[in-house]
């Protein structure tokens, strides 16, 4: 009844189940790789079971997600390992910018080919951040390149020049490949002409998606995405990484963390997506080959990017209060958070960036502040003498309250964090004499991002190597940065600390010099004020099977973080070996 | 020798408050072609019996004792299968004519047609039996709910003699039919029987039409046949102090609800009154009654009376 | 008069698909949350970065789908593409159109719940047919308490129960999905195979608990028939045990079975949501929990309108269909 | 009673399975601290043993409290919406049903729309625009406003036949006003029948809010069997062999849903006795 193909296939399966077949037949039945050169892998991508957007390669779409797939088929300028603190120059030869940071120039490598053949060029980098510059919100990652890009031009086959509106000494660590962020570089002689908004770069007879990389997209369906070796791949050639031993990467889709466990138990699976910490002792009896970053021993995994808080909005009275948001932090206990709400495997977090190496000399720079207000206190007298002091009183049934009015904290959640610690730290706090629940609306999002919420657990995607992109995140109005979009989930606002975060745009963040003394300075500020409650780092909790590959990215060997659905991927893919 | 003859019959019901004794020591026969009516208040055991005639009592009810014997067999006693060959075939009933007695999703052809093929006989001329019955040409295609009443009946009837039984039992055949149809289906049924040279058992309460159709009459109350007679003798000299009532009531018997004229209620069957089951409502009781059973004489050539004083 | 029945009919059915679009389409408006947003943000969660100018990006895109116009030209414009049966895009899909998402789950959930439902149809109205039945076997009697007893369980709690133990303890089938990873799909018997070991366990659990009902419904009706004058005259007419319980019992008892059939076969595509959400099976009840989760207007307005034009098309064709099993009820009348 | 009880078997069953649940209840009650069922009252996930006879969950909750606690709030639920339901359906249906005519088409043309629309799409509208966290009685609203739909369609259909019936006629023809011989004749004569649909209702409002908490949009905090659900299965307690956190929960919840059905068993044996004469 509602269109043709729907009811061409209810007739087909109403006939039997086995007719259940329209999925991926018209594309061509891929070779058999033999299961030890095969790797499989499950992710929870968008959608739970499907790959919804199988037929999407396009990486620009607002419906397409590098972390399917499109991570492994687009190669960058550059690649970062911040475990590694190393930046491995790909696409790019080198990189300049001019003095004032309002140029860049950067040399692309030649003897790169497209899978199609066609050459890989300096166009393609111009053509790529320009369509970027002109589509802004319509496509993914427009609207960071037009607010500070002027033009990108190829002024040779491997020479882009690009000019910059203001400084932007970040820009090319902002296009290098690391975690979730870095520009992809698509081949502009398919991408030209089509609208980058619902183009798909999808047809498996064309060979597309095309790609610069060593793996090509043999197979995509709702239920897999199967990629195989190119085995004429430049950088293998060119001696810049081996050529991959692993023949065959599927991906699947994830239906549930019971699911993987029975899969990897059972040695379907080689490598999973971030899971419970309970589950773990289950994967290791079940299969003694399982491992993870950190071996068979907790927490399980290792620290993502994302510190996780408790975010007070500053805009909802008393949390406007830095004493209030002081008191709810004294009277979180983030040892029980951890030991209840994570069995042991998680750590704190004290400001809201992970402790990577890179980082270190501003944590150390910070010391005398954090001990003097510890942000990780767990001290419910000093909550109490807070609270007092602003005129607050328990009630009759032990609830601090001020003109009849309690303090209430009511909390929303989300994913896997939400439901660990929420109902605990509500539990804590309602011990403490403040009103609390917890709960994780559907529609989390929309209200975290409006502000239409109390309370709410969720992480900080800011520093990696430097701290400007955490201070970014506490901006409430920046001038430095045209048109710039302000993240400010807490709802704190501090003109002298987005006066600092504005200077700190334009400065190289190599200048170790300038950048630890004006982060001192935002410090000074931000750590007292405490706009957002510390709690514990993020952990990706990730277990790999190594009955049939091994040399996976350990705290041994932490030669690069290993989620498979980080940009940074390929650098596993090429140093696995077989077992 | 009789075309049905019942012996002793005795039909009763498993009720939590103890046994119920629907149909009691009843015992008369059928001759050849003859029509006999079996009169009664509702609830005296009448349709109970005709049900047991056919074996057809169903949980909690079972047959306790007797024998019915037709044609050589004993129904009572016979095994399942052939009790089923021998309904239709030996004896066949009209249903009550309120009842909805035939299927109303199946065409009434078929509802002759599977009859027939149950019985091991082709399903043919089943146009000619309609016909026979005064039903138009066509209607053995036309559903239940197609037919009136009236036409419903003759279709039964038609079913009834589709096998020329010996024995039809028309169980108040005409309730529920406006007093011109009932008139039509009662010839139908006449003709018929003399047709097939059956014996009618017709069951009912209306004495009216019992007087115009049948031979012989038997009364019966509270399970126990308390009068046989030819039908004229009844009319003209009822013997049973209830039968008495019964026909004092004719002038207004064109009226359904005739038996009500009697003075005081039918009694229950769970809980009879010792002795002679009507002494509480009988003018002519006496000590006696109330404890002696009568039992069944012959005080006549013909007539057989259940009671102390006939 | 067949004609014009089937033409009323046919009135009566449209305007129920067009009522219950209609609410369909305030309905998902009136949580107010923004479907362009949640999406977009989704993405920064999964992400861990916010990308910049997302108010930006919410404005265009709210634009591109026509919902930063007025309710009302938003609602005739939905109007005008449903007839024409264009959907839309999946707002949380982009660049994926509803109708393609919907072709490619709408096979599975009939496939598994089309055929449990009709399976357990047909056990469930067989096994109440005899148990009413005296002359049915005893041993009847020992299996219907424990099939109304599963009648009584949330299916999914059997769901889970039957998890632990096919699944986990004895690893007799696989927990979760359509198929196996890795399996290529095609025509083949190996893979048909990895397909119905997949469907086992939902589907067992749906058949154990749905048969009681099934069971439940057609014995009830079985006594009321049974009681009925024509079995009664039917017996008396001398047929066999057989042609009793088949032409006149179960033949007549079947008929409002029949109506809740199709009315449960109606209802396949919205009451899939549980059984594919726990068993992970790639139907469209999950496809229809994450749209709803997202807010995803056009997905959700496409998917309800399938599930409304099922049931408004089960009821239509049962109303076309019953005068032929029931000829009591006839063309005119209704 | 107890003699009709003999003769009902269904019924029987039902009762007693229910009056167990009840007396666990009733015991847990004077055994346990209600504080014991909020998290971090125990030490977490200890299988069953003398101090913490259900055992404890990842949370600390003690699950004997936790069930005790729990359990009454999910049968209020179930309760809540299912009265409502019922009283809002029977209401409608009388309407409906008895005045016939635009009312009638109106009434059955709404729930017959309802019907359509996927519960699950207005019981999420409305758990999102309940701002903050939900409720236990807010979670009996939310189910109770779709629990009237099935009501109002099958409590019509009965009136409907009633309205043939001969009394009815005759308490009109004596005069009776319609709300009289609703209240008098109609409703009296629908009695077992609108028993048997309330067990019903409290049952399928029992099993949508178990749903409804099983996916994540329940009252997160509260001990009810649902949320209990949500939480075993979230944190995949099947897989990783903490048996004792879901048998429990479904135990009762077993209990629950079998002592219902056959108290509906039971009531439509008083409501069509014909029922009666087979098993």
């Amino acid at each position: 009844m509602s269109n043709a193909p729907s009811r061409r296939t209810v007739l087909a399966s109403a006939a039997s189940l086995a007719a259940i077949s329209p999925f991926g037949l018209a594309t061509a039945q891929p070779a058999t790789v033999p299961r030890e050169k095969t790797m499989i892998l499950v992710w929870s991508g968008s959608r739970e079971g499907r790959w919804v957007d199988y037929e999407l390669w396009n990486p620009y779409s607002i419906g397409s997600n590098h972390q399917n797939g499109p991570n492994i088929v687009y190669e960058p300028l550059a690649f970062y390992s911040a475990f590694a603190d190393k930046t491995y120059m790909w696409l790019a030869e080198s990189y300049q910018f001019t003095p004032d940071f309002r140029q860049l120039t950067i040399k692309t490598r030649a003897g790169i080919t497209w899978s199609d053949g066609v050459p890989f060029s300096a166009e393609d980098v111009a053509y790529t951040l320009n369509t970027l510059r002109d589509s802004g919100p319509k496509v993914k990652w427009g609207i960071d390149v037009r607010q500070v890009m002027k033009e990108a031009k190829a002024t040779d086959a491997n020479t882009v020049v690009i000019d910059f509106l203001v400084p932007s000494p970040r820009f090319f660590f902002f296009m290098t490949y690391k975690y979730d962020i870095g520009i992809y570089i698509v081949p502009k002689h398919i991408f030209e002409g089509q609208d980058w908004t619902s183009f798909k770069h999808f047809d498996l007879a064309k060979g597309w998606p095309i790609s610069t990389g060593p793996w090509k997209v043999t197979e995509a369906s709702l239920q897999q995405k199967v990629f195989d070796r190119r085995p004429d791949w430049w950088a293998a050639k060119a001696g810049l990484a081996p050529l991959p031993v692993v023949e065959r990467t599927i991906w699947l889709p994830s239906v549930g963390e019971q699911a993987l466990a029975q899969a990897m138990i059972t040695n379907q699976v080689d490598a999973g997506f971030g899971i419970q910490p309970a589950t773990f002792k289950t994967l290791f009896n079940g299969n003694p080959k399982i491992i993870t970053y950190t071996g068979q021993k907790p927490p399980y995994g290792y620290v993502d990017w994302w510190p996780i808080s408790l975010y007070l909005n500053n805009d909802v009275k008393p949390f406007d209060d830095k004493d209030v948001r002081w008191a709810v932090s004294y009277y979180i206990d983030r040892g029980i958070l951890i030991d209840v709400g994570y069995l042991g495997a998680s750590q704190v977090s004290s400001l809201p960036m992970p402790d990577y190496l890179p980082l270190r000399p501003y944590f150390d720079s910070v010391k005398d502040l954090l001990e003097k207000y510890n942000t990780l206190e767990f001290n419910p007298k000093k909550g109490d003498a807070l609270l007092s002091g602003k005129g607050w009183k328990k009630d009759s049934e032990g609830y601090w309250s001020k003109d009849g009015g309690r303090i209430q904290v009511d909390i929303i959640g989300f994913g896997a964090a939400g439901p660990a610690m929420g109902p605990l730290l509500t539990e804590m706090l309602k011990r403490r004499g403040i009103e609390s629940a917890f709960s994780m609306p559907p529609d989390f999002d929309d209200r975290f991002q409006k502000g239409q919420f109390v309370g709410s657990i969720y992480g900080h995607g800011g520093s990696i190597n430097e701290p400007y992109g955490m201070l970014r995140l506490y901006q409430g109005q920046s001038v430095a940065v045209p048109g710039a979009h302000l993240v400010n989930f807490s709802h704190w606002k501090n003109a002298a600390f987005d006066k600092i975060t504005d200077e700190m745009f334009a400065v190289d963040p190599n200048d170790k010099a300038r950048m630890l003394p004006l982060f001192r300075q935002a410090m000074e500020i931000w750590i007292p004020e405490l706009p957002d409650v510390q709690l514990v780092q993020n952990f990706h909790r990730i277990p790999w099977n190594t009955t049939y590959w091994k040399n996976w990215p350990t705290q041994d060997n932490a030669y690069v973080n290993g989620a498979s659905w980080h940009l940074t991927y390929p650098l596993v893919l090429w140093n696995l070996k077989q077992a | 020798m009789s075309a049905l003859a019942v012996r002793g019959l005795r039909v009763s019901f498993d009720h939590p408050l103890g046994l119920v004794r629907a149909v009691d020591d009843v015992s008369f026969d059928l001759r050849p072609n003859e029509r006999f009516g079996l009169v009664g208040e509702s609830g005296s055991g009448k349709s109970t019996m005709a049900l047991a005639i056919m074996r057809m009592i169903r949980p909690p009810g079972h047959i306790d004792g007797g024998d019915i014997l037709l044609g050589g067999k004993n129904l009572a006693t016979l095994s399942a299968e052939d009790v089923r060959q021998t309904r239709l075939a030996g004896i066949a009933m009209v249903p009550q004519g309120s009842m909805n007695a035939l299927n109303p999703v199946m065409r009434v052809g078929d509802q002759v047609a599977d009859a027939m093929r149950d019985h091991d006989k082709k399903p043919v001329g089943i146009g000619a039996l309609m016909a026979r019955v005064g039903l138009p040409a066509g209607t053995a295609d036309k559903y239940p709910h197609e037919l009136s009443g009236g036409m419903k009946q003759r279709v039964c009837i038609a079913i009834a003699m589709c096998l020329r039984p010996t024995v039809i039992i028309a169980d108040e055949p005409t309730s529920a039919l406006d007093v011109v149809v009932q008139r039509q289906v009662m010839r139908t049924l006449a003709d018929v029987q003399r047709d097939l040279n059956a014996a009618i058992l017709l069951i009912g309460h209306d004495m009216g039409l019992m007087a115009q159709f049948v031979d012989r009459l038997g009364v019966m109350y509270a399970g126990r046949l308390v009068e046989i007679a030819p039908i004229a003798e009844i009319v003209r000299r009822p013997r049973h102090p209830y039968t008495e009532m019964l026909i004092a009531s004719l002038p207004s018997m064109d009226h359904k609800d005739a038996l009500r004229g009697i003075p005081g209620l039918a009694p229950l069957l769970r809980d009879l009154p010792s002795g002679c089951a009507f002494h509480p409502r009988c003018p002519k009781a006496q000590d006696r009654c109330a404890i002696e059973r009568p039992e069944p004489r012959e005080v006549e050539s013909g007539v057989l009376v259940r009671c102390h004083f006939a | 008069m067949r004609a014009l029945y089937i033409a009323r009919r046919f009135g009566v059915f449209l305007l129920i698909v067009w009522l219950a679009a209609s609410l369909n389409f305030f309905l998902p408006r009136l949580s107010g949350q923004d479907p362009v947003r949640t999406k977009l943000l989704a993405e920064a969660q999964l992400g861990g970065y916010v990308q910049a100018g997302i108010e930006d990006m919410v404005k265009e895109y709210n634009q591109k789908f026509g919902l930063d116009k007025p309710l009302w030209r938003q609602y005739i414009s939905y109007l005008g593409d449903t007839a024409r049966l264009d959907f839309n895009y999946s707002i949380s899909n982009y660049p994926r159109t509803v109708r393609d998402l919907i072709a490619e789950a709408l096979p599975w959930t009939i496939g598994l719940l089309g055929m449990t439902t009709l399976l357990s149809f047909i056990i469930g109205t067989l096994l109440g047919a005899l148990l009413a039945w005296p002359g049915a076997p005893r041993w009847m009697r020992y299996v219907m308490p424990p099939l109304w007893a599963l009648h009584a369980i949330p299916f999914f709690l059997l769901g889970l129960i039957l998890m632990y133990l096919l699944a986990f303890q004895w690893q007799l089938l696989p927990i979760f999905g359509g198929y196996s990873p890795g399996a290529v799909p095609g025509f083949n018997f190996r893979f048909i195979l990895d397909v119905l070991a997949h469907a086992t366990l939902p589907a067992l659990s749906i058949i154990l608990v749905a048969t009681g009902g099934w069971a439940l419904g057609m014995r009830g009706m079985m006594v009321t028939t049974m009681g009925e004058d024509y079995v009664t005259f039917a017996e008396a007419k001398g047929l066999k045990a057989s042609t009793i319980f088949l032409r006149y019992c179960v033949r007549n008892a079947i008929l409002p079975q029949t109506t809740a059939l199709a009315l449960a076969l109606g209802q396949i595509l919205s009451g899939a949501v549980l059984v594919e959400v726990i068993f992970g099976y790639p139907g469209i009840g999950a496809l229809l929990f994450e749209a709803i989760r997202e807010n995803d207007h056009f997905l959700i307005q496409g998917i309800v309108f399938t599930v409304i034009v099922a049931l408004g098309l089960t009821t239509f064709l049962l109303d076309i269909l019953y005068p032929w099993l029931d000829p009591r009820i006839s063309y005119q009348r209704t | 009673m107890l003699r009709y009880l003999k003769r009902n078997p269904s019924l029987a069953v039902g009762i007693g399975l229910l009056s167990v649940l009840v007396l666990f209840l009733l015991v847990g009650m004077v055994l346990i601290d209600p504080e014991d069922a909020r998290p971090l009252s125990a030490p977490a996930l200890r299988p069953p043993s003398w101090a913490y006879p259900f055992g404890t969950d990842r949370q600390g909750r003690d699950l004997f409290a936790a069930m005790v606690v729990g359990t009454p709030l999910t049968l209020r639920i179930g309760f809540i919406a299912g009265i409502l339901g019922v009283v809002i359906g029977t209401i409608l249906a009388f309407v409906a049903g008895f005045y016939r005519g635009i009312v009638d088409t109106l009434i059955r043309g709404i729930a017959d729309i309802g019907l359509t629309v996927p519960g699950l799409l207005i019981l999420i509208i409305i758990a999102v625009s309940v701002r903050g966290g939900l409720t236990v009685n807010q979670m009996a609203l939310v189910v109770a406003s779709l629990a009237w739909l099935n009501p109002t369609r099958t409590i019509r259909s009965q009136v409907l036949t009633l309205r043939e019936r001969g009394y009815v006629e005759v308490a009109r023809l004596s005069g009776m006003n319609g709300p009289e011989i609703i209240f008098f004749e109609m409703i009296p004569n629908l009695l077992p029948y609108l028993g048997a649909t309330l067990v019903n209702a409290v049952s399928a409002a029992i099993l949508a809010s178990i749903g409804l908490e099983v996916l994540g949009l329940g009252p997160l905090e509260a001990p009810t069997l649902g949320m209990t659900l949500y939480w075993v299965n979230f944190n995949a307690a099947i897989i990783n062999g903490w048996w004792w956190w879901w048998t429990a929960p479904i135990a009762i919840i077993l209990i629950v849903f079998l002592g219902l059905f056959f108290m509906t068993v039971g009531l439509d044996e008083i409501a069509n006795p014909r029922l009666r004469r087979s098993v």
